[in-house]
């Protein structure tokens, strides 16, 4: 069987490479065009594009097999996803995916799956059908799903918005609930763009805005925290196009952030772009978004289409010679596509392969030129700093982490959602104040603070503050958590993206580790031996342990293959996957003696006992 | 009466040899199995009852196996050696009292008053045929092998001399009927125990140890056993012999070691006698054949000694032989003479 | 020039080098698996770790880049730590079926787990299966042995340029696979199955057919094409098994191509002609009755050309050539295929000028063709069938020796030493790697015999060659040592 | 003067004589069967699966650790799912082997193994090279 497209596919397709500057960086959204014109990506598709992208066969098949969200032709019309990452799986994904497996048994027209992170962790458990997201699933909502399925006549729900009340005064997620927010009129009149033009306009230094960046201290929202406009300034100078990638691959279960920010206000984006992109002097711009995100995606390139109209992006902006291209790249589903050198690499058009730094994607990124990657909350922020000045930004915070942040917090509380509040309000506030506390009437056990990554703080910890050991006296003293960079970097965990998962006292800690270590086995992108194999070792080591089938020692055993890991791979996945695993143990090894003892889970959980992890034998 | 006294010792003379010649393939079929139960074998026992006809099938296997006289040797010499090894010893026995008399008829085939000097030079014959083998051989192991032992032959022959010299002291006469005659008063007048003279006693013990090594080393026994020591010598003289040649060699050693065995008997353990069992009064039929019976008792101990030694002892370098006989033997052999000659003296040279 | 200080002493690097170039230039052990000195660098099996001064944890020394003052540990327990980690993680999927494993014996991933690791494995959990399956004509993939180094896939883009590999999957699913419907199918595939730091792709020709440690190996050279790529000759039970390329920059770099690989089935040919006819001595007699003439393939060794030559004065023959051409030139990274099929032809030329056809109208013709694939081309068969004597040197049965009076078996060429002149006048030494058929005799000797002279060795008849002949001069076995040596006058 | 030490001449004596008269360690081999202790490394066998197919994968373990250098292998495919290797040919020359036990200590599969059966009777050498079908229908 040979594929061919249409002459207007082939139109499309050669206008999406020429956003590129090599053809083969085509390949992600090309196969979305396989997606589109025959439902899937198949054999002789990924032979058709191989050849119109001038690469082999081989190396499309290669790619295509890295990434999870591409339509396969054994895919069913309807795709029924259920997230099963631990936001979800805290609030009962996994019989939820248990009943679907049931109610959709022998339906030729539904396949279902289980899939990690879907960043919708405040509505969980969640699924998404095609591209639709499903918010707050329980099984009569399955049933009439699938029934409707069976009936043919099933139409989108929709997404609800929602962000729970906050007494902090927001910035960047001031107008999200607004109707029309995502609109260019809406933003317009709200003061959008005026900014970026008056920078653009006013034929400023670039180094002055870099300047301004670097003086408001703010830091890269992403996960890591490194200083903005220091990154900016670590550019290499040279002759080559330099590169800014917008990384809207949000992909750290727990945090779900950026997917608001673009869904609802995708223009205060892209005005932070064209400051960026004006600032460190780049004229193409990529936004590199999850694969999941399809209804954002297509948002996002509605906005940016009506920026390219009112003439804000392109060959003039705001009418001066400035360049700035924009290009809305959308991934496959792939977690490793969030670390910038997997993005990068993605981007390209390859497997998302993590790259080994230096060089540093400021010296040697995108396409072997000078590129900075900054995350979705980071860019939107500079409208607002450059707008208000330093002093305004700096005032909120603290010192070293000023501004504000958005906070996601979900898991066992009563009020989930995004929180946008000051750096360094303590962690109780955010939680029991802001947040609800734990519902139910339940004990807080553990919080992870930073995305799933993060390691996990005990409740203690959050409730007293964690245990600082004076280097020079040794004297113990309690101090208080804080949500900014250094004070949970203190306390032995990372701030990171921002997501705090709230666990009650009834979650077996065990459980949980294995559902995060599943994740890390299942995204990790294979390059590395002691990452490939060793997120694959601990998951089955966490997995038999919360079955029953662990040893005593083996506790022992897996924090050393975890502690093993770490810092002995390209990128930080494998210290990712390493750092919960070992936190876990350290801080609840109890629950993983007693799980050894009893020889299987003492916890009574929502949770079905799965036979395998996740991550093996599906693909 | 003369024919009688003849037919008489004619029987005595065949029964003589018949006995010497008879004992060797005993003495085969001893060896063998004695040393396999040392070994913790059984050792032959597969022909007759109890393998008791191992040496006849021997025998016919050594008289069927191909005649071989290597290329280039001496015929003669060849042919002569082995005769020259099995006949001395076996008419030693001649002169051997194998019992106390039957009637007038002394049971020993040749009555000489001077059978222990006939014995000595009769046996000194021996290592002619041992020379003579080596050097008709054509075969420098061969050769070696019969040097090696008429040297060790001879260096022997003197403490073996010295050692038969103590018994003649004693019994002062070199007629083997007298020599017994004279152990018979009761067991301790036998020559190892001194000959009657307790004084005497250590010249008899150490007598008859002096004389019986040498014995070992007369019959090219183990320790002794250098002539024919396979690891050095291949076969040692009778490398080159074959078929009934070397079973001439080889029975030649064993008549050797009866007849010795039947000379210490005689010498130093009262011959025929033995108190309680033997009277040397009594001529009758039956107190002849029991005298017989105690003398061929006596030797068969001590043949039964050659085997035991054989299969304890490892073998002496010759080096260590050498010494062993010029320094140490015949020096001990000439100091046992003086001192029984000193005990002769003060016992009024009278034992 | 960048100074580093390597286990405490100082080398220095030269620009751009990375610390483990620094390393194997400079004969620190470090172990590795997805570097290559032929390929781009890779960094992901992360064998390589070293202690470098700049960095707390260690790192991998094959993208690191040297700078001056760095220090450099390869040695010491935290790295032998490191490594035996990522040992320890390497076998976890690998099925340790060694004893089934055709690469066991000669695999990197043995050696460093014999030196690293015990034989104790703390994983008790299922092992991930992966496919085991053919990838093309010549290389199968036992994909749960794949290490994901990405060695193969890197030849394929980099070296083949036809990218028929890829890595499938991620994390510990990853293993190298071809398109569904495209197999690995290029001139130069087999490559690698040597680049395979395990013994995940095997060379479908050599599987299960020896263990490595009871073969017998040769240092040899290729003889498919005039390129003359060094080799490495596998031999057990007087059968070549395989043949795989030895490391020359000046030939083929580190590769050669599948055809000269598995160019040996010949050798045990059932028409391979194993009796001769006649002797040396009487083509000597009907040679010298004149009007003779003399074929000679340029599969020939040195050797045999200039015994030849010294037959053509003595006999005053004219001496015509066979010579083999096919395809293409075609360039793989650092190895080149030749389009001339006879390795020898460019000795040929030097010794006998331009190589002219096969003589006719000869009463009586010698004819000396070692060329496997050459049956009798349709001159040659002219020639012979005008010629009354015809004398007849072969590798296999066919017309020709049917018709011959005098029929003198040849040697192949991994059953005699002798040597070749590769295309750029690179000489270089064939070596013996399996015995003839039992009455065939080397060339050189029954020339030596046809000419009258005291037989010597083939080394003896070079020492003698070198000294005539101006384009060997100064040269001698001891100086061709295993990479050969550009001749004079090149 | 060499030491004769003449006490320990009379202890071999005794010795030897403590051994005439002990107990015999050789058996009257016809009549009296030897029954070969456990372990007792008498000629080989290839075992068989429970599905009556060999054990042995060709993996010339055996072969490797033979010091005889007795074994001689052949391999090829196997035609089961659950195996890659199988041996085509397995030979073992007898007249070489030295029955250290080696081959089946290495044997990663307990395929081969030495059984109890020591006496073999053979009139030509080459029956005592013991092929593949001789050694499993042992």
């Amino acid at each position: 069987m040979n594929r061919e497209f249409g002459a207007e596919t082939l139109v499309e397709l050669e206008r999406i490479c020429a956003r590129y500057p090599r053809r083969e960086a085509a390949l992600l959204p090309a196969m979305r065009l396989l997606e589109r014109e025959f439902g899937c990506v198949d054999e002789p598709g990924m032979i058709l594009v191989a050849k119109l992208l001038g690469v082999s066969p081989a190396h499309a098949y290669g790619v295509l097999t890295f990434y999870t969200h591409f339509r396969r032709s054994s895919d069913a019309k309807v795709l029924l996803q259920v997230c099963s990452t631990l936001p979800c799986a805290l609030k009962g994904s996994e019989s939820l995916y248990d009943h679907l497996k049931k109610i959709t048994a022998g339906e030729p027209a539904i396949t279902l799956k289980k899939v990690e992170c879907l960043a919708n962790c405040d509505r969980a458990p969640c699924l998404q059908v095609n591209e639709e997201y499903i918010d707050n699933a329980t099984p009569e909502m399955c049933d009439q799903l699938v029934a409707q399925i069976r009936a043919g006549r099933w139409t989108p729900p929709g997404q609800i918005y929602s962000v729970p009340p906050n007494t902090h005064q927001p910035v960047l997620l001031r107008h999200v609930l607004e109707a029309g927010s995502e609109t260019m009129e809406h933003y317009l009149a709200r003061g959008g763009y005026k900014t970026a033009e008056e920078i653009v306009k006013s034929g400023r230094n670039p180094d002055e805005v870099v300047e301004t960046v670097f003086k408001s201290g703010l830091r890269g929202r992403g996960g890591a925290g490194f200083p903005t406009g220091q990154k900016w300034k670590f550019l290499a100078k040279n002759d080559k196009p330099r590169y800014l990638v917008v990384n809207a691959d949000e992909s750290e279960p727990g945090t779900f952030k950026d997917k608001l920010l673009i869904d609802r206000d995708p223009h205060q984006l892209i005005e932070g772009i064209i400051i960026a992109a004006y600032a460190i002097r780049s004229k193409t711009c990529y936004i590199y978004i999850r694969g999941e995100f399809g209804i954002g995606a297509w948002i996002l390139q509605k906005a940016v289409d009506e920026a390219y109209e009112k003439g804000f992006l392109g060959r003039k902006v705001f009418g001066t010679a400035s360049e700035i291209d924009v290009t809305v790249h959308r991934g496959g589903g792939a977690y490793i596509c969030g670390e910038e050198t997997g993005l990068l690499s993605s981007l390209e058009g390859k497997r998302g392969n993590p790259k080994i730094k230096p060089p540093f994607p400021a010296v040697e990124g995108l396409f072997r030129s000078p590129t900075i990657v900054n995350n979705v909350e980071t860019i939107a922020t500079l409208p607002h700093i450059l707008k208000n000045g330093v002093e305004w930004f700096r005032k909120m915070g603290t010192e070293k982490s000023p501004g504000p942040k958005i906070f996601s917090v979900c898991g066992h509380v009563h009020r989930p959602g995004n929180y946008e509040v000051p750096l360094g309000i303590p962690i109780k506030e955010l939680i029991y104040d802001l947040a609800g506390g734990v519902r139910g009437g339940k004990k807080l056990k553990a919080v992870i603070p930073g995305g799933l990554s993060a390691p996990v703080f005990a409740a203690d910890e959050v409730d007293n503050g964690y245990v600082k050991v004076d280097a020079a006296t040794k004297a113990e003293s309690r101090v208080p958590i804080t949500m900014d960079f250094e004070s949970i970097a203190g306390a032995g965990s990372m701030l990171g993206s921002g997501g705090v998962i709230v666990m009650d006292e009834e979650t077996c800690m065990v459980d949980a580790l294995w559902n995060t270590l599943r994740f890390y086995a299942h995204e990790s992108c294979g390059q590395c031996t002691p990452c490939r194999e060793g997120t694959g070792w601990i998951a089955k080591l966490a997995g038999r342990m919360e079955r029953g089938g662990g040893r005593d020692d083996e506790i022992a055993l897996l924090d050393e293959v975890a502690a093993n890991m770490c810092g002995r791979t390209i990128c930080v996945l494998a210290d990712a996957a390493a750092m919960p695993a070992r936190s876990f143990v350290k801080k609840f090894r109890a629950e993983f003696e007693a799980h050894a003892r009893a020889k299987k889970c003492p916890y009574k959980h929502g949770h079905a006992p799965k036979p395998e992890p996740a991550g093996v034998g599906s693909h | 009466m003369v024919t009688k006294d003849v037919l008489y010792k004619l029987v005595v003379f065949l029964a003589t040899v018949g006995i010497a010649v008879g004992l060797v393939p005993i003495m085969t079929i001893v060896e063998r199995r004695v040393a396999a139960f040392i070994q913790n074998r059984w050792g032959p026992n597969r022909v007759g009852p109890w393998g008791l006809l191992q040496p006849v099938a021997d025998g016919i296997k050594a008289f069927f196996k191909e005649e071989f006289v290597p290329a280039r040797a001496d015929r003669l010499l060849h042919f002569i050696a082995p005769m020259l090894v099995f006949v001395p010893p076996a008419i030693g026995f001649a002169v051997i009292p194998w019992g106390n008399q039957i009637g007038s008829v002394k049971l020993q085939a040749v009555n000489l008053n001077i059978g222990v000097l006939f014995m000595m030079s009769v046996l000194s014959i021996a290592v002619y045929g041992l020379a003579i083998g080596g050097w008709a051989s054509n075969n420098k192991w061969s050769l070696l092998g019969g040097l090696r032992a008429s040297a060790q032959l001879i260096s022997y022959e003197l403490t073996l001399g010295l050692a038969i010299l103590v018994a003649i002291m004693m019994a002062e006469s070199v007629d083997p009927q007298v020599i017994v005659a004279k152990q018979t008063r009761g067991i301790l007048s036998w020559n190892v125990f001194g000959g009657g003279n307790l004084l005497a006693l250590p010249c008899g013990l150490l007598g008859i140890l002096l004389l019986y090594t040498a014995a070992l080393a007369e019959n090219n026994r183990l320790p002794f056993d250098l002539p024919e020591c396979e690891q050095e010598l291949v076969g040692g003289y009778h490398t080159e012999y074959s078929s009934m040649k070397f079973a001439m060699f080889f029975m030649g050693e064993y008549v050797a070691m009866v007849n010795m065995s039947a000379i210490v008997t005689m010498l130093y353990l009262g011959g025929w006698y033995f108190p309680g069992i033997t009277n040397p009064a009594d001529h009758s039929w039956l107190g002849g054949i029991l005298s017989v019976g105690v003398f061929m008792a006596k030797t068969f101990a001590i043949l039964f000694v050659y085997v035991w030694i054989r299969w304890t002892f490892p073998r002496f370098k010759y080096n260590q032989l050498m010494n062993l006989g010029w320094k140490g033997l015949l020096p001990l052999s000439l100091a046992n003479v003086a001192l029984l000659a000193v005990v002769g003296v003060f016992t009024g040279g009278k034992p | 020039m960048p100074k580093i200080k390597l286990n405490g002493k100082e080398v220095e690097v030269a620009p751009g080098k990375t610390v483990l170039q620094a390393c194997v230039d400079n004969g620190a052990f470090v172990p590795h698996y997805c570097w290559h000195p032929g390929l781009s660098p890779a960094g992901n099996c992360r064998m390589c770790l070293v202690k470098v001064s700049n960095s707390r944890k260690l790192e991998a020394s094959c993208m690191y880049p040297c700078s001056d003052n760095l220090e450099v540990t390869t040695e010491g327990p935290e790295v032998a730590k490191g490594r035996q980690d990522v040992l320890e993680f390497m076998l976890i999927n690998h099925p340790l079926d060694c004893p089934i494993c055709d690469k066991a014996g000669e695999c990197d991933l043995q050696d460093y787990t014999y030196a690293y690791r015990g034989g104790v494995s703390r994983f008790r959990d299922k092992k991930v299966i992966k496919h085991t399956k053919d990838l093309g004509p010549n290389v199968r993939i036992w994909g749960s042995r794949c290490i994901a180094c990405t060695r193969c896939v890197r030849f394929c883009e980099e070296v083949a340029g036809t990218g028929e590999l890829c890595l499938v999957n991620r994390g510990d699913h990853s293993v190298v696979d071809v398109f569904p419907t495209i197999p690995i199918d290029n001139p130069v595939s087999l490559n690698v199955v040597d680049l395979c730091p395990v013994g995940a792709l095997i060379d479908r020709n050599f599987l299960y057919q020896a263990r490595v440690w009871f073969a017998r190996e040769t240092e040899s050279v290729c003889a498919s094409c005039a390129r003359g790529c060094n080799v490495k000759i596998t031999a057990l039970d007087n059968r070549i098994k395989r043949m795989v390329p030895r490391v020359n920059a000046d030939v083929n770099t580190w590769w050669m191509c599948d055809e000269g690989r598995l160019n040996t089935r010949y050798l045990a040919d059932d028409r391979r002609l194993t009796a001769s006819k006649g002797s040396a001595r009487d083509l000597d007699a009907a040679a010298r009755k004149g009007n003779f003439g003399i074929v000679l393939s340029t599969y020939q060794t040195i050797e045999e050309m200039w015994l030849v030559k010294r037959l053509a004065e003595a006999w005053k023959a004219p001496v015509g050539f066979l010579t083999l051409t096919r395809g293409e030139r075609k360039k793989f990274g650092g190895l080149v295929i030749e389009p001339d099929k006879t390795p020898n032809r460019r000795f040929a030329e030097k010794l006998f000028g331009e190589l002219k056809p096969v003589p006719a109208g000869c009463k009586g013709l010698f004819v000396l063709n070692g060329i496997p694939e050459l049956e009798g081309p349709p001159e040659l068969m002219a020639a012979a069938n005008g010629a009354e004597f015809l004398a007849v040197s072969d590798l296999r049965k066919g017309p020709l020796v049917e018709k011959a009076q005098v029929v003198l078996p040849a040697c192949a060429w991994a059953e005699k030493d002798g040597t070749f002149m590769n295309v750029d006048g690179r000489v270089q030494r064939i070596r013996k790697a399996i015995e003839p058929p039992a009455a065939v005799r080397a060339e050189v000797a029954w020339l030596q015999e046809a000419l009258g002279t005291e037989p010597l060795s083939a080394e003896g008849v070079f020492l003698q060659a070198a000294k005539e002949v101006p384009a060997l001069a100064g040269l001698d076995y001891g100086k061709l040592g295993n990479q050969g040596a550009a001749s004079n006058g090149h | 003067m060499t030491n004769y030490n003449i006490g320990s001449l009379f202890k071999g004596m005794f010795r030897t004589f403590q051994h005439l008269v002990g107990k015999k360690a050789t058996l009257e081999y016809p009549e009296e069967k030897y029954i070969p202790r456990k372990g007792y490394r008498g000629e080989h066998r290839l075992k068989k699966d429970e599905q009556g197919r060999m054990k042995c994968v060709a993996c010339f373990m055996c072969a490797t650790a033979c010091p005889a250098e007795c074994i001689r292998i052949v391999a090829g495919p196997s035609p089961w799912p659950d195996r890659d290797k199988i041996p085509v040919s397995f030979e073992i020359d007898l007249l070489k082997c030295i029955y250290c036990g080696m081959c089946e200590e290495a044997c990663p599969c307990d395929a081969i193994e030495l059984t109890p059966t020591f006496t073999q009777i053979a009139t030509t050498r080459e029956e005592k090279i013991y092929d593949l079908q001789k050694l499993m229908n042992r």
